[in-house]
């Protein structure tokens, strides 16, 4: 059963940070991709025990630093100045990215290009001529977490959607994306592909319009 | 997340029949003796055991054997001068041994816990150990190709954890514990002590507290 | 073996052209800046660089890179706000890049510490960058094989040395340090304090003195 | 050209220990495996900077403890109590078989049942029916270190010698012997085959008539 909520706008950035963070679950170990997702760490409800892992070498990661707290060797995945909470350890490259490929995390929350109705995920690069191609660790994260989350606008700026039937932009990986977040619809997706958990600021009828694709309520 | 602390025959109830268990220690060193007495007692069958050794003398993993609770062990030295109860089991044909490398049973366990499907390796090229696996030839060199061993459990000994189940160890009892703990669905530690999160210094940790479960203190 | 204390320019003075240099760092978090610009000074050329980033701004790596002495750069997140040296040039034709997610960059160094010949790895399955690689199926999963990532020479940063060599590192300044220095003939390490030896305890070296070469305290 | 001290009787076991001890490089990193091997650390020179590995996870190994010294926790891969060296370290298993597999360790020295003029080892497991195979750390010290020393007695007790054409027990590693240290000789291994640097308590052609096996001078 789909959620409509058409009787307000679609959700603003932190309205959606708070949606994704209300879905992790108590004591869940999450990695927050760069961009979008970082928002998610300023809604996390406290008291529920969940531990943030950056992928350059840290569990349990705290908020951003400030003033005298920055420390230019205490980083996030996003080189920005972080701190750190008690329990958290540091860890190389190497233990960071088999903690992330073992399957270890519970959760991870990326942004997105694109999203196919069948977990495909787009995100690392346009593939336009002359663009630089930088990966990270997305394409890690994207085949090692144990849930999948992408969070980012439904629709690209020229309106076009970014839940697509097949990716046009290059993958990230295969079958990899479990949930989708974004300002006018959650979507779940399985084998079947897409369900709409919940809408915002449109009904389903609409959404179904505007993305042009199967989508399950 | 709050690491479970609890007591020894709690933390292996669950153990069903047919376990895979990773039992961490170099003969006694490293050994979680008190969580595989619980092991013993709880009396599930039919277990896998991977270990270094095959036990010695009449306790700990010895015991366990004993019992007649384990089918097959995986390990790289079972043979001691008081492994008697291993040796008895072996030759009476009452427990099945896959010998593997010490090298290939620490990265074989390293590569579950990492997500690596399998790996060429170049122990074993040309002796009796390379029956069965493949071979391939890298830059002019033979490598076998080995692959992961996981757990269903993994039973360890460390000597503090904190609250967040973070795990530091003691001298040479380390060895196998922090790759174990990798390997496992569920890893167990036994501690001498827990102090609370943030009692332990987050640059000496050894094994962060998402691959630990359950706490035990003995 | 006492570890050799030198300066920043006799640490890098034997670096040959043409040598594959594996540079620590996660942009400027244990990057070794006083060892960069060692090497740029040296005037090594054609030489191919591994580090997770491709510089930033105009100082150490960047300056590597402006100085025209790279051919080629393996890394995984070249592109950043402030990779206009590095952006220039590969515009231009004047660098190589090969793109390399972070986590086989880290994996295919300690492969290559680690004496493994390749490994089957689920990262990158059916991207572009599964391109020319061995795909095979294990357990239902698909893997690519991923070859070592040697180097000639690692140039890392780390936070303490004592006097045998042992490291180390502060905070998420560890990052790629303690694989690399597995991974090269010679490792560098610049420190910011060489204590004696017995001045580290031995549980919480990070980098065992084996794998270190040089220290350069900066 | 091979030195013949035939003038004497063969090496004892310290005077053999002596002479491995010798041949360790100033600064090399060792391990020294289980059996007669370990005698070689009580000949190491002081003042010549060795380090000691042992595979169970530390390097920095001092000698064995006694009386107060002794702790459960700190043991040789012969699960004998031993003692740490300042500049020593602690690690996991896999870290330990890394450094001896990635070819760190420079020099180990193992015992052998035999070992062939190419240089094949066979040391872990007599074949013989009924026995059971243990091997630990061998393979993965034969394939590692830089040189593989082998220090046996020349002749088995039915007097055949253990320096044969073929390995007749199940091999450990092949063409992995640089050198073997007997108590009627040492010998050099290369590609060539044997050679003979020193005898002790025979001479050259004493020993090629004993051993049976083209060996050079």
């Amino acid at each position: 059963m789909t959620a409509e909520h058409a009787g307000r706008g679609p959700l603003d950035r932190d309205e959606l940070a708070r949606v994704v963070a209300a879905d992790i679950p108590a004591g869940a170990y999450v990695n927050l991709g760069i961009g979008l997702p970082t928002v998610v760490g300023d809604h996390l409800p406290a008291g529920r025990g969940i531990t943030l892992h950056t992928e350059n070498g840290m569990l349990g990661m705290g908020p951003a630093a400030t003033g005298d707290d920055i420390d230019p060797d205490l980083t996030n995945a996003g080189k920005l100045p972080v701190t750190e909470t008690p329990g958290a350890s540091y860890f190389h490259h190497a233990d960071s990215f088999a903690l992330m490929r073992g399957g270890h995390l519970d959760v991870c929350v990326l942004g997105a290009f694109q999203v196919s109705a069948g977990g495909d995920l787009a995100n690392w690069h346009t593939g336009e001529p002359g663009a630089i191609p930088a990966v990270g660790g997305a394409m890690d994260l994207a085949i090692g977490a144990r849930a999948v989350f992408v969070m980012m606008p439904l629709f690209a700026r020229d309106g076009t959607p970014k839940v697509v039937e097949k990716c046009t932009y290059p993958l990230t990986g295969l079958a990899c994306v479990s949930r989708v977040y974004t300002d006018h619809a959650v979507f779940t997706v399985d084998a079947d592909g897409l369900r709409v958990r919940d809408t915002y600021g449109l009904t389903l009828a609409e959404l179904r319009d505007r993305v042009g694709l199967p989508l399950r309520e | 997340m709050s690491v479970a602390v609890t007591d020894a025959d709690a933390a292996v109830a669950d153990v069903p029949d047919g376990a895979t268990v990773l039992i961490g220690g170099f003969g006694s060193a490293g050994q979680p003796v008190e969580l595989i007495d619980a092991l013993r007692r709880h009396g599930a069958r039919d277990l896998t055991v991977v270990s270094n050794n095959a036990g010695n003398g009449d306790t700990g993993l010895a015991a366990l054997l004993a019992a007649g609770l384990v089918r097959r062990i995986l390990c790289s030295y079972p043979r001691q001068s008081d492994s008697y109860v291993f040796d008895r089991l072996y030759r009476d044909g009452r427990i099945e041994l896959e010998l593997v490398p010490q090298g290939n049973l620490a990265e074989r366990m390293r590569a579950a816990g990492a997500g690596i499907g399998a790996f060429y390796c170049p122990t074993g090229v040309g002796t009796p150990l390379a029956e069965g696996k493949e071979q391939r030839t890298i830059d002019g060199r033979d490598y076998l190709l080995e692959f992961p061993i996981r757990g269903d459990v993994a039973l360890i000994k460390a000597y503090r954890a904190d609250g967040v189940g973070n795990l530091v160890y003691r001298k040479t009892a380390r060895n196998f514990g922090p790759v174990m703990a990798t390997a496992a669905t569920t890893t167990v530690a036994q501690v001498t002590e827990v102090v609370p999160a943030g009692g332990l210094d987050p640059e000496v940790v050894v094994t962060p507290g998402i691959y630990v479960d359950r706490v035990v203190v003995v």
